[in-house]
């Protein structure tokens, strides 16, 4: 299959040089090497210049409300745990107003992938400072410089307890295309920022291109959690890769409930109601 | 066997907070209901864990009670100020069960029939633990009320599993001793037995959990709020044999777009909350709605704005329930008016949803789901079927297509190949991004027309209005207030006056066609509600000619029947 | 000098988002302004960066322009779409001003003047940037305008700061002298020079942020989102030296929550936003409306629901304005129709939000507040008379103290020794939490009173209604459609039809009897609104006994003088 | 100044036994020992057992809605700066619906204290499973056990930029008002994660005693951040006491405007406004 197989008809809107196309890429190489069943594919973006790949993408798709991605992913999977649902966010979407709920979906370790176009600044309403800019950026709504401390994804989906964390960089395709891969195959909670210059309000581009060292190149043990954290608390250098990876058991394998055919098609057992009903005389 | 018509009594059991009054209304409601009386129990506590006053009321009757009474005939009293709050409740000649500790001053003995149990006392001397002092009076009770004590103990056995089973069984045994032996003059005749048919025993959140799994919900999931965590708890505990899954989500945002995801994916899903959570859930109720996904929405109203009171009651969010989010979508807005219709209309809430593929907001309140209710043994079928199709083509599937109804084809991803595209943003029929003039108008246009055809299908059906009885004067309601007024109404038709009351269940669309017919001729109708504002009231207004009496009430209290006969009678005479 | 009244003539560019095509519409406004004449400038682009089809109108007159036009009498396209999309728009004989590059088909050259550019010949001569096309253009229109250059160059220089500023004058006088040489005899003469007074070109967003620094807003806080956000941009851009405070929130709870915090320490606090910011704000505004904590909040409507069309505009957010969060408090509601109103009523609502201690949200939307209009210099008076008490005993403040108005004294925690306790929950005059009902009752009743005391103090207001005109036809409207009607007035009256029309601007609580007052004796209305429903005209419907006839629009697109005026026709003709 | 100066005469409606008494008389003795002034207190509560504190003080206070204790008092510092700002929540209220409040505020650094009541379990609501309930409890919510992992609410301030990290414990009163009264005295944004029985739904109390140890008793450096990280990550033994302090600019002190008169008091300027309308000629 070829990359336009996966593609609608839908004409790209993203400024040229945008990174959002190396995601939108190397995501759909992803899913033709790996060879995924695209019907039980599903797709969830954010609002955002992020959120509008999923106009580009020709599979399931629920293009949701602003912060919401991650709940919303997490109840089409405890509907129909066979399908392998993908959510994107951009940095504001994720780590502005969705911060709680990427949070305790880490925790939860749904086998939902989630990932992140991180382009530091908020793209779509043209501009503002987002949580993940750094010290010093200028933007819409920080004409000064911001002068608060960016967060840290890496550091805090591990310490969430995200299973299989790491980051990807839209300046090299290749080398996201296999994080992805990685991700895409993981069983539980499994999350990518991705560093994407926004060539129109924050070209990161130079900058990063300078700052990143891939983790596989240098030795890196991603069982090992404090490894994982030394790494991603590093500033002066840009890590990128899998930080981090763990088995452990999803939240759909702990309910025992969820065995057997997808709750989206079961139907309703009587004795069950009748037994329940039952206890209250 | 002989059957007073209307016979009922009311025994209120009152006490601190950590004192078992609340398990002890339950009991004594499941006793009567296998000795084949009907009930009805009303609860009232603080927003406390421990301290501060609890009290229930326990109406009885050998028909259906539909509410509890103002005055009481028992009054069970295991603190003082049980017996300061409500001695203005006690009826003549009332059956008093109290603490020997307490002090009688307030009691005119005279007045009352008294039965003093020296708990403390009796308790040590069966070394059994304080907690079961409401036991003892509950077994009390019994002697008094001349029944023998093995169906109480029997309840009592199926209500402790394990934690102080013998312990509470002991103290039943106890109580109903020391009062046979030392109260025996006091023995009264209770209400004779009324029905051989099998009784349960539900609150309004046991029926919404009964309903909701008759009706294919397959994953609930919400945020802890009083008084919609009963439900929480009871479908947890229960997940497995109820073949659920229950997520408690870390804020009532994540709940409901849990349940749209769900949704979205095939699963029928429920989310239940009060006030609080549901305001907060504003802006994903207009992301199911621009959608076109269905949703399921309990709303337990309590009274508000803000925390306001947490435990009590209230009909105050009828308005912000119609107009839940920004802009302008069809949904459907429902209010059971008592614990059988919570049960029914969860279940039709789900196939109402996903028929017409909109969000559906179940009104109900505290006064509903916190009550317990003994109603007959309910029709288990399951109002199961499913409104989507499975297309087979790999082709984008037209998810919007327009429709003359309105309604478009709903398909799952997932089932046959066709991809499902789903958007927040306005969309063409395919599920795209469109900005152009024309499109964007067909679309919100073929959105609207579901409200017309929800309209057609629904507004003169029964799940639109009810009425009850007939008369000339007329009494509108919508919800909770069912009880107190179907109450109200043999209290007058006990004193010879008839009404003829209208009960409006679908609030949205508001089936004015089916009200205005039923109220044809009717010069004045008194609308009874929950709040302050009287915002059913308003509404009515706007379709109504006839004269509008409101009786409000907003104290958190749910209306007695006393008080709208009373009420009634005003309005009557003047 | 002479002068002829109504004499309006329409400009619409056009091109592609990035070549800065609403840039170009200010800066052609600011030269005009100082040209003497006023203008009203829309803007329409997609939610998109870059691409897409980006155009503004921009009516231009000797008087007070109220709103775009229909029909233009000059076209600037920038690329071949603004052709194609907006012909049907161009008057006889009207001014093309477009690129050569673009393909002449489409244009029947003997229906209108054309002035063709060689564009990218011309800026590579010169070696300028291709963003500096528009200014090409625009210093042609000045020469076929017949004006000098010089004012233009100015404006110019005053608009680009730093940035290609030199560049830009550049490209402008090219424009100006390429279209001397070869087009000079297309030349015509323009409106005469209108004012001699001082004109400020100003949006709804720049009106919104002097009417809040003029109010005493020290604090502002917000989460961006559209059409919201340029006034994020520009109170953060000025934050100094307006001596005020610009926080980024991290999402639009937190923004309320703030200014809700800032409110209760003393500071005034604005946030704004649209549709979905609101929608997750209702429970915060229900906080304010219990506490009686001030609030002002702006909401800039969007066409919803969800997402939708985040760059378009709407009047659909008023159902839930007036019911946003769930249970029952005062709270105002105002619309501004227009930039001059949004500045005032900014002022006004903070001042009434310290006054009566609630939450005021001012309604506005996309076509208010992203429309530029010229408007004479503005009367700058502060609106900053603080109503809070200072107690200096060591007390615990009676905060919630039961008046009969309904406004219990307002004070700052710090201010005085007094110190001042707030609560969600229910509470007494001191703040603290009661449940019991005679207390709840009348804490409840006491903030309600506030509603009668609000509409008893502004129901006959010139803040509730005004009305404009004189006729037999009446139209009523509220918010943003007040431009285009009062234009289509324009229009109706070169045709002799005189109309009246009243502009409602308080919602909550509604004038009714202003209103009723106001349109006594009327037997129809044309009522005018920007959603699909008539909200407005619902709410209008309970207070009135005039037949309504609703004129709706809800493709996300303002209406149109035009549109207006031919509906008017259409009714009085039937 | 005795407890009772600083006590309301409402009743305290806590179980007996419960954690909250000790962390408001904890609490009550640091701010008398510190000598505040009284009418400069702000106290902010959220929803929740813990939240009825403010009922009990007095002091100047707003109880407000549930999860929102961190925004609202930001809004009061910035509108007042000289006052002292403390906002109390529950481990509910600031992990589970509020924890998107705390990531910002942290990283903010707004010089407030943050207080939470962490008894590991959702109180006032009746005992449902809290974001920091251990693995394995059975509650309301999670009747067969909790099989989320839970949060580590000084492992994610670590992370999110706190300035002043500590953990408290209410079976050591003497511990606890030590650390408050560290905390009351940090320029920035303090946290302190008190670990409290809930005696009605989760009796913590007899674990805590045999796990917790005194960090300052054990050579550790509040200035190391690796440090404290280590000591956030343990899990067999619970480290209380301050585990990081350190001194950066305020939130405030980053915004000019806000030197001098606090803003709630200040007037209008015309001039500025007139040189800001000046611009739109
Ligand atoms: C509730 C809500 N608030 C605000 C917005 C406005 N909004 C749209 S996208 C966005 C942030 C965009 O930033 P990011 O998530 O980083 O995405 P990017 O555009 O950079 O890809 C915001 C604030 C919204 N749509 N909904
Ligand atoms: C928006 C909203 N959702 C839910 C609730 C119900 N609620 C009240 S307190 C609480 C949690 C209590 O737990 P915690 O914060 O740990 O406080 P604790 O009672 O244990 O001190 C919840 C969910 C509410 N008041 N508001
Ligand atoms: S604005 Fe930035 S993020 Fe958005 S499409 Fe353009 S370059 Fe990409
Ligand atoms: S329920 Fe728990 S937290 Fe609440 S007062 Fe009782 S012991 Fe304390
Ligand atoms: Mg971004
Ligand atoms: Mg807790």
């Amino acid at each position: 299959m070829s990359i336009s197989r996966l593609r609608t008809h839908v004409k790209i809107t993203w400024c040229p040089g945008c990174g959002n196309f190396a995601i939108m890429n190397a995501f759909i190489r992803a899913i033709l090497e790996l060879e995924f069943k695209i019907k039980d594919i599903v797709v969830i973006t954010g609002i955002g210049c992020h959120g509008r790949l999923h106009e580009y993408l020709r599979l399931n798709s629920f293009h949701t409300i602003h912060g919401r991605v991650l709940p919303l992913a997490i109840g089409i999977k405890l509907a129909n745990k066979d399908l392998l649902v993908i959510g994107f966010s951009g940095d504001g979407d994720a780590y502005a107003i969705g911060i709680n709920h990427f949070i305790h979906a880490a925790r939860r370790n749904v086998d939902i992938k989630y990932i992140v176009h991180n382009n530091m600044v908020f793209g779509l309403t043209r501009g503002q400072v987002s949580p993940t800019s750094p010290l010093g950026l200028k933007t819409k709504s920080t004409p000064e410089g911001n002068f608060v401390r960016p967060i840290n994804p890496i550091a805090l989906a591990l310490i969430a307890g995200a299973t299989f964390v790491a980051r990807g960089f839209t300046g090299d395709i290749e080398h996201l295309t296999t994080v992805l891969k990685q991700a895409l195959l993981h069983r539980g909670f499994a999350f990518i920022d991705i560093l994407q210059p926004c060539v129109t309000f924050y070209n990161t581009l130079p900058m990063l291109r300078r700052k990143v060292y891939k983790l596989e190149e240098s030795g890196h043990d991603i069982s090992n959690f404090d490894e994982a954290m030394d790494r991603a608390l590093e500033s002066d250098k840009i890590p990128i890769g899998v930080f981090y990876k763990v088995r452990r058991p999803t939240f759909e394998e702990q309910i025992p409930q969820l065995k057997g055919k997808p709750m989206s098609f079961r139907d309703i057992e009587m004795e069950r109601v009748l037994k329940f009903v039952g206890k209250l005389v | 066997m002989k059957r007073k018509y209307s016979e009922v009594k009311t025994i209120l059991i009152g006490g601190q907070a950590g004192m078992g009054i609340l398990l002890s209304g339950r009991v004594l409601a499941k006793f009567f209901g296998r000795m084949g009386l009907y009930t009805f129990l009303h609860t009232e506590y603080p927003s406390l864990i421990r301290g501060g006053h609890n009290f229930c009321i326990l109406t009885v009757g050998n028909r259906k009670v539909y509410s509890q009474r103002l005055y009481a005939d028992t009054l069970i009293a295991l603190d003082k100020t049980t017996l300061e709050k409500h001695l203005w409740r006690l009826k003549h000649n009332c059956l008093l069960i109290i603490d020997k500790k307490i002090e009688g001053d307030l009691v005119k003995r005279d007045k009352f029939k008294i039965v003093e149990l020296p708990l403390d006392e009796l308790l040590a001397r069966k070394k059994l633990p304080l907690i079961t002092k409401n036991m003892v009076m509950l077994g009390s009770l019994v002697a008094i009320l001349g029944y023998g004590i093995d169906t109480m103990i029997d309840v009592v056995s199926s209500v402790f599993k394990t934690k102080y089973k013998t312990e509470n069984i002991e103290a039943t045994k106890l109580g109903y001793e020391y009062t046979l032996k030392n109260f025996k003059h006091l023995q009264e005749t209770f209400i004779d037995r009324g029905v051989e048919k099998k009784i349960i025993i539900t609150s309004g959140n046991e029926a919404i959990a009964i309903g909701a799994v008759l009706g294919g919900m397959k994953i609930y999931t919400a945020y802890p709020i009083t008084p919609a965590s009963p439900l929480l708890h009871l479908l947890a505990a229960h997940q497995r044999e109820l073949d659920i899954v229950v997520v408690q989500a870390e804020d009532e945002i994540a709940a409901i777009n849990i349940a749209i995801g769900a949704w979205y994916a095939g699963a029928r899903a429920i989310t239940a909350t009060s006030g609080p959570g549901f305001s907060l859930m504003c802006e994903s109720i207009g992301l199911a709605g621009l959608t076109e996904t269905p949703l399921v929405v309990i709303l337990a109203q309590r009274q508000g704005p803000s925390t306001g009171l947490p435990t009590y009651t209230s009909q105050s969010d009828l308005k912000l329930a119609l107009q839940a989010s920004h802009g302008e979508f069809p949904k459907i807005v429902i209010a059971p008016g008592d614990i059988e219709e919570s049960l029914v209309l969860t279940s039709t809430a789900l196939d109402l949803a996903e028929r017409y593929q909109v969000p559906v907001i179940v009104l109900v309140d505290r006064y509903i789901v916190e009550s317990y209710k003994a109603i007959d043994f309910p029709n288990i079928t399951p109002l199961f079927e499913r409104h989507y199709v499975v297309e087979e083509r790999d082709v984008i599937f037209k998810r919007y297509a327009i429709t003359e109804s309105g309604i478009s084809p709903f398909a799952i991803p997932g089932m046959g190949n066709a991809l499902v595209k789903v958007n927040s943003l306005e969309h063409d029929e395919y599920g795209f991004f469109v900005e152009e003039e024309k499109a964007v108008e067909s679309m919100i246009e073929k959105r609207l027309r579901k409200m017309s055809t929800i309209y057609r299908d629904l507004g003169e059906s029964d799940i639109a209005a009810k009425t009850y009885g007939n008369g000339r004067e007329v009494i509108v309601s919508w919800g909770s207030t069912k009880g107190p007024i179907l109450e109200a109404m043999n209290i007058l038709e006990s004193k010879g006056l008839k009404m003829k009351y209208l009960q409006v269940i679908l609030l949205a669309p508001f089936p004015k066609d089916k009200i205005r017919r039923l109220l044809r001729g009717c010069e004045r109708v008194l609308v009874v509600e929950n709040n302050a504002t009287g915002q059913f009231a308003n509404l009515l207004k706007e379709y109504l000619d006839a004269e509008i009496i409101s009786l409000l009430k907003y104290n958190g209290r749910p209306f007695y029947p006393e008080e709208i006969a009373e009420r009634v009678e005003e309005v009557v005479r003047k």
